[in-house]
């Protein structure tokens, strides 16, 4: 394929994962930043996302639609139950005191893990699309015919990949009304903010955490439920997005919010264009590095403000 | 000759200027409080003179080298100790521990030495009896005697006391302002104080820090009479 | 790396060299209470410990592995056991982890006193736990497909005279796809060990038939949307060769269709990209008309052996390669046969031994060496076989099926002599 | 009995047993014996820097696998005796935990944390990368006579153990004498109160420094031993997990106590082998553990053992 091309369709592809990717960074995100918890068990909750989306489609049948818009609804909620419970029955008996809750969400991974591996079993189970059908697209070219649209070999995506940009953009402009318009956004900024000035003006902080956990890990289980159509539910899954978001908090500067979305958009378009010009596994290598090199150099991220 | 002074030292934050153009000199040997309402800067000024704070401008200068750039540890290292305001002593580990550590620093003692320092400087405060209890456990006011003795056990040329009196009852006051006159003579002190008479009954020479500079300064008595310190300080005090 | 025979240790020498590093360890090797031996009761049964991935990336092979052993055991003492003695499975989850797994092979020869070890598919597990199977003396038949027996980097405890390695696999294939679909081929695998098999091994055999491999697109670990790398794909391009493993597979055939659209060009690929994965799944419809090899026909062939039928019924499979009792839980069709052949070698080999105890291992293996010849049968379900007793490695027929309307046909049986390649190891030189 | 000679009794004691235990025990505890100890190495390396000096690092399984291809590529691509890559392995640990910590040192918390797990991963990429060379994913087997150690036969039962005991012992005394020493004791007050320790003039960053190191160089050594040991060098030794046991042995053993490590390693490794018989989710058992030591005994099973009944216990 033509450079021109073939960068086009990494970068669409780049998009999708960018849409999916910045979900979850985005629940990891407001979970440090207002919780001040680092929660390495949010992989798995967007892994519990795309299991529960199996459930639901596979009980319900009839035509995928139906299935899959339950489960948009059901498989965040119950995730972010889950998270609420975990956070009421163990993080807040921690005090929140940073080393035991990163030592106990890592216990919940296995623990989480493990549970959908004797429940749902070691599968990789599909979901079907609502709709999916491919889009080819066309690339333009000068030749001596002058200006021509050409249909480029293999060049295209599908309807749903489209789809969950646009749900993905939907979703962040809801959860930007929910913080700037509600009680309980008011609450959170202002925890993220200053805590201590937060809880002195009397706000109920301590309360709005199980809220928050729930929240973030719900946000990832929605990732979860989008992404099952195009990947499969499988009780590993929740490895690579958990390192991801990460990657994407810290670029954006842990605890800010505008900062992840941006970087999860920067890093997943990074993504997919770093794979035209490099050798896949050389990228990772790099990317990685570079990632802890920015946290060692310039701890408050590339776009964030405010130091760890 | 000066054992530490400061030429034109500022910080600020943000737009707030916390110091301002401090010039102060302390002459080796002398007990100095440094007085001031609330937020008129000083434990930012001691700040920058023990290297917790960076300055913005200035320079600090300290036994004839300017440390402005040197970090915090070395200048702790050079003879500076410093005690913190709220106390801030190893709370899981014995008193014992805590006052060897400082002792060990040094690294000219042996072992056996040290024991013998740290038996030494506890009973200077009067701990010598709880040494091998956790630093934790003790009263409020024996953890700021811990604290002091930390200080004193670092046998520093400068000790910066950060408003050591805090919290202490008039007891403890008392043994305190011995334990500052015994050191008088071999130890340069830097005190800041709230507490008048604490300053009275220990300080040779008075600084008076408001709004970031220096108001006045002088001997205890000067200070009790000038008007301005009365109308910036002691009129609210 | 090439083997060297080990240099003869003497004990004094050890305790010399030991009191040298230290007096109190020393003192220790000169008491008595080393060899730790336990012999089993010749009429207890025979216990077969059986490596299974229970957990971790092999999950989804381990319990088909797991079935198809359960059903040639119970096969094997329905029809009288092993030398009149019973088989007994002694099945441990190495969590598809080569350190577990070393540690489940000590469990086995010292905790649960078993016969033999058996049943590993994962190549780092095999890897990883093969250095204990050869120092505990415990035979060790492994169900991988892996080449690393046959290229000598294991031991001679070590064998697997089930399934034939993915060096023969691959290289029986260049053939076909040089004569049938196109000489210009680019390779789709993963980026480690078991992709750079394929790598090297497929385009060495493609050039040997007029063909040549003009493109190879590495897919890193961990990676798990793929559309991003196949407009590598060069458009001259002939033959699509793509294989892939992992929870990933199914979207990477997926977005291969959905990359492609109308106009693709011919795709062989190795069924591992599909293993466990139902043909009528969502967005697997493109595949109609391509090739895969397999290691045994998924779906029952017209001209299906009467071994096939038994085989499938008695691990319970049905004439499209799911379970008899969910049809939407595919099996590894094309690995697993490879438990059920092996449990018949063990058989076959303790009897030819005339195995009694674990004193007899050495027989045993001895006796598993001297095979050759497997011909199609009941033990051998899969096609006729021959073992090859210096590199411990079998070798058998391959299929290339066409997919016809959601089913895989057999469009090429490619016969031994095309897996055959020379000696790499010779075990047998090596000392028990 | 003054504690310092309590101490002394009590690890002489631990090492005497594991040397009895060799005579006793029947072959395969033995065999796990000896593995338990390899790692319990590592444990206590990766506590000098969790439980004495306060840092959580993620990333310890580079140190571990940089002594294991350290000592085993060396091996495979040079030639080496087993001498050689042994010290090949461990001073590659070294030179890494070097980079690793003054880099990493920069950050603290969270940071410091996520920055270790990027190092190690990085590390694991790289290692399947140069897949040519570590034969990537599938690892490569030390053969036999590769493993000969000063004559010593180490893929022998009895030589394995008594060798993985020496090692064990080694280290204890190590980390023993280092945390009793003036150095050790900066560490723990770092860890108690670090802004305190660096206004007592003590230059926090170089400590912490020495900690990671001495760690790193620790762990690398249980994994270039490992390799020697169990004939195995894999990229799995790479990965998160490999970073996360050690700190499940140490916080089950009790993080800042000497005897922890071992304690906590031989207790998870009979848990997990126990409770594989009985469900293939034995994973489950690691996070139960984990999250219920947070929530009720953040001392550990050591740390318990010195708050009730021995406070002398270093």
């Amino acid at each position: 394929m033509e450079f021109g091309p073939h960068l086009l369709l990494a970068i669409l592809e780049g998009a999708v994962q960018a849409a999916v990717l910045t979900l979850t960074a985005v629940g990891l995100s407001l979970v440090f930043g207002v919780m001040r918890v680092v929660n390495v068990a949010h992989g798995e909750f967007y892994m519990l996302g795309a299991v529960l989306a199996w459930c639901v489609t596979s009980t319900l049948g009839g035509h995928p639609a139906i299935g899959f818009v339950a489960a948009l609804i059901i498989a965040p909620l119950m995730v972010g139950l889950i998270a609420a419970a975990a956070d009421i029955f163990i993080l807040k008996r921690l005090e929140y005191e940073p080393k035991n809750t990163i030592v106990a969400t890592i216990g919940m991974l296995y623990v989480i893990q493990q549970v959908t591996l004797i429940a749902y079993g070691p599968e990789a189970r599909p979901v079907q699309a609502p709709f999916n059908q491919r889009i080819s697209l066309p690339w333009f070219e000068f030749g001596d015919a002058g200006f021509a649209l050409t249909w480029p070999w293999g060049f295209g995506t599908t309807t749903y990949k489209l789809a969950v940009i646009v749900a993905a953009v939907v979703v962040l402009i809801g959860l930007w009304n929910l913080m700037a318009r509600s009680r309980l956004g008011l609450i959170m900024r202002a925890t993220q903010l200053d805590r201590e000035m937060a809880q002195a003006f009397g706000m109920p902080v301590e309360k709005v955490n199980a809220m928050v956990f729930g929240l973030g890990a719900a946000l990832a289980a929605l990732a979860g439920v989008l992404i099952v159509p195009i990947q499969q539910a499988h009780y590993l899954m929740g490895a690579e997005p958990l390192l991801l978001s990460f990657i994407v908090v810290i670029i954006g500067g842990l605890g800010s919010l505008a900062g992840t979305v941006l970087a999860a958009v920067v890093i997943g378009l990074s993504d997919g264009v770093i794979s035209v010009f490099f050798s896949p596994t050389l990228a990772k290598i790099l990317s990685t590095l570079f990632v802890a090199l920015i946290l060692v150099f310039r701890p408050q991220g590339l776009f964030g403000k405010r130091d760890l | 000759m000066n054992l530490l002074s400061t030429k034109g030292l500022s910080r600020s934050f943000g737009g707030l200027r916390a110091v301002s153009e401090v010039d102060f000199d302390l002459p080796t040997g002398q007990v100095r409080a440094l007085i001031g309402p609330n937020g008129a800067g000083k434990t930012t000024f001691v700040g920058m003179l023990c290297g917790r704070i960076a300055a913005s401008s200035g320079r600090v200068i300290f036994n004839g080298q300017d440390v402005t750039a040197i970090p915090a540890h070395q200048r702790i290292a050079m003879g500076m100790a410093y005690t913190f305001q709220i106390t801030s002593i190893f709370g899981r580990l014995s008193l014992h521990e805590n006052v060897a550590l400082a002792m060990r620093r040094r690294g000219d003692l042996s072992d056996a030495a040290v024991d013998e320092a740290v038996t030494d400087a506890l009973r200077h405060v009067g701990l010598a009896d709880r040494a091998g209890s956790m630093g934790g456990d003790l009263s409020y006011g024996h953890q700021r005697l811990l604290e002091i003795a930390v200080g004193v056990a670092q046998r520093p040329k400068l000790l910066i006391l950060d408003e050591p009196t805090q919290g202490l009852t008039d007891g403890e006051i008392g043994e305190f302002n011995q334990l500052i006159r015994s050191m008088t003579g071999n130890t340069t002190i830097l005190l800041i104080e709230h507490n008048m008479d604490v300053v009275m009954a220990t300080a040779d020479y008075i600084t008076v820090l408001n709004f970031g500079q220096i108001l006045a300064e002088g001997a205890p008595a000067e200070i009790r009479a000038s008007a301005a310190v009365q109308a910036a300080y002691l009129g609210k005090a | 790396m090439t083997y060297k025979t080990p240099k003869p240790e003497t004990r004094r020498s050890v305790l010399t060299k030991l009191a040298a590093s230290s007096a109190v360890v020393a003192g220790a090797a000169a008491m008595p209470g080393f060899v730790r031996y336990s012999q089993a009761q010749t009429s207890a049964p025979i216990k077969i410990g059986f490596q299974v991935h229970g957990t971790g990336i092999g999950a989804a092979y381990g319990r088909w592995y797991d079935r198809t052993t359960t059903a040639a055991a119970k096969l094997i003492n329905d029809t009288g056991g092993i030398n009149g003695r019973m088989v007994e499975i002694v099945a441990e989850d190495d969590g598809t982890d080569p350190k577990r797994g070393a540690e489940v092979v000590e469990k086995f020869a010292s905790q649960h006193n078993c016969d033999v070890a058996f049943g590993t598919l994962f190549s780092h597990v095999v890897i990883g736990s093969s250095p204990r199977a050869g120092e505990l003396k415990l035979p060790y038949f492994v169900v991988s497909e892996g080449h690393h027996v046959a290229s000598g980097a294991l031991n001679r405890y070590t064998l697997q005279p089930g399934i034939t390695d993915v060096k023969s696999q691959v290289q029986a294939m260049a053939p076909f796809v040089a004569s049938t679909l196109g000489k210009k081929v680019t390779m789709i695998f993963p980026d480690f060990a078991f992709g750079h098999n394929h790598r090297d091994y497929f385009s060495a055999a493609i050039k040997e038939h007029g063909g040549e491999v003009i493109q190879h697109i590495a897919i890193p670990p961990s990676e798990s949307s793929f559309t991003k790398y196949f407009p590598q794909i060069p458009r001259e391009t002939e033959v699509l060769y793509h294989v892939m493993v992992g929870p990933a597979v199914l979207t990477f055939v997926k977005e291969l269709g959905e990359f492609f659209g109308p106009s693709r060009p011919e795709i062989f690929g190795f069924i591992d990209s599909l293993e466990a994965v139902d043909l009528a799944s969502p967005g697997l419809e493109f595949l109609d008309g391509t090739y895969f090899w397999e290691g045994n026909p998924r779906y029952a062939q017209a001209d299906q052996s009467e071994h096939d039928k038994f085989f499938r019924a008695a691990v319970g499979v049905d004439e499209n390669g799911a379970s008899v009792a969910d049809p939407k839980d595919v099996a590894t069709y094309s690995h697993m046969f490879g438990c059920w052949e092996t449990l018949h070698v063990i058989k076959a080999g303790m009897e030819a031994a005339g195995y009694s105890g674990p004193g007899d291992r050495a027989k045993l293996i001895e006796a598993v060496e001297a095979m050759t010849e497997m011909p199609l049968s009941q033990g051998h379900p899969q096609g006729p076989k021959l073992f090859n007793g210096k590199t411990h490695q079998v070798f058998g027929q391959q299929y290339i099926t066409k997919v016809v309307n959601g089913k895989l046909l057999l469009a090429h049986t490619a016969p031994i002599a095309d897996t055959l390649y020379p000696d790499e190891v010779d075990y047998t030189t090596q000392s028990f | 009995m003054s504690a310092r000679s309590k101490t002394l009794a009590l690890h002489v004691g631990v090492i005497l047993a594991l040397l009895l235990l060799h005579f006793v025990l029947p072959t395969y505890h033995h065999g796990n014996l000896a593995r338990i100890m390899v790692l319990s190495v590592y444990a206590m390396g990766f506590n000098l820097v969790f439980g004495y000096t306060g840092l959580l690092s993620l990333g310890h399984a580079l140190f571990f696998a940089a002594g294991m291809y350290g000592s085993g590529l060396t091996i495979a691509h040079l030639g080496f005796g087993a001498e050689a890559a042994f010290l090949a392995g461990v001073v590659s640990a070294f030179i890494i935990s070097a980079i690793v910590g003054a880099l990493a040192l920069r950050t603290a918390g969270v940071a410091l944390m996520i920055v270790t797990l990027m190092f190690a991963q990085a590390g694991w990429y790289t290692i399947l990368y140069f897949g040519e060379y570590t034969r990537g994913d599938e690892g490569f087997v030390i053969q036999r006579p590769d493993r000969v150690f000063w004559g010593i036969d180490l893929s022998d039962a009895s030589n394995r153990y008594l060798v993985a005991l020496l090692l064990f012992a080694a280290t204890l005394i190590i980390t023993l004498k280092f945390v009793e020493s003036r150095f050790g004791r900066v560490l723990v007050a770092i860890r108690e109160n670090e802004e305190r320790a660096r206004m007592l003039g003590y230059d926090i960053f170089r400590y912490k420094l020495g900690a990671v190191i001495l760690s790193g160089t620790i762990s690398g050594l249980a994994g270039a031993s490992y390799g020697l040991l169990f004939g195995y060098v894999g990229a799995t030794f790479a990965t998160v997990q490999y970073s996360i046991l050690p700190l499940l042995w140490v916080l089950l053993g009790g993080a800042g106590t000497v005897l922890g490590p071992l304690v906590g390693t031989a207790f998870m490794t009979y848990l997990i082998d126990k409770s594989s018989e009985y469900t293939a989710a034995y994973m489950i058992v690691a996070g139960v553990v984990l999250v219920l030591l947070t929530l009720f005994a953040r001392q550990g099973i050591m740390g318990e053992v010195r708050r009730r009944f021995l406070p002398w216990l270093p």
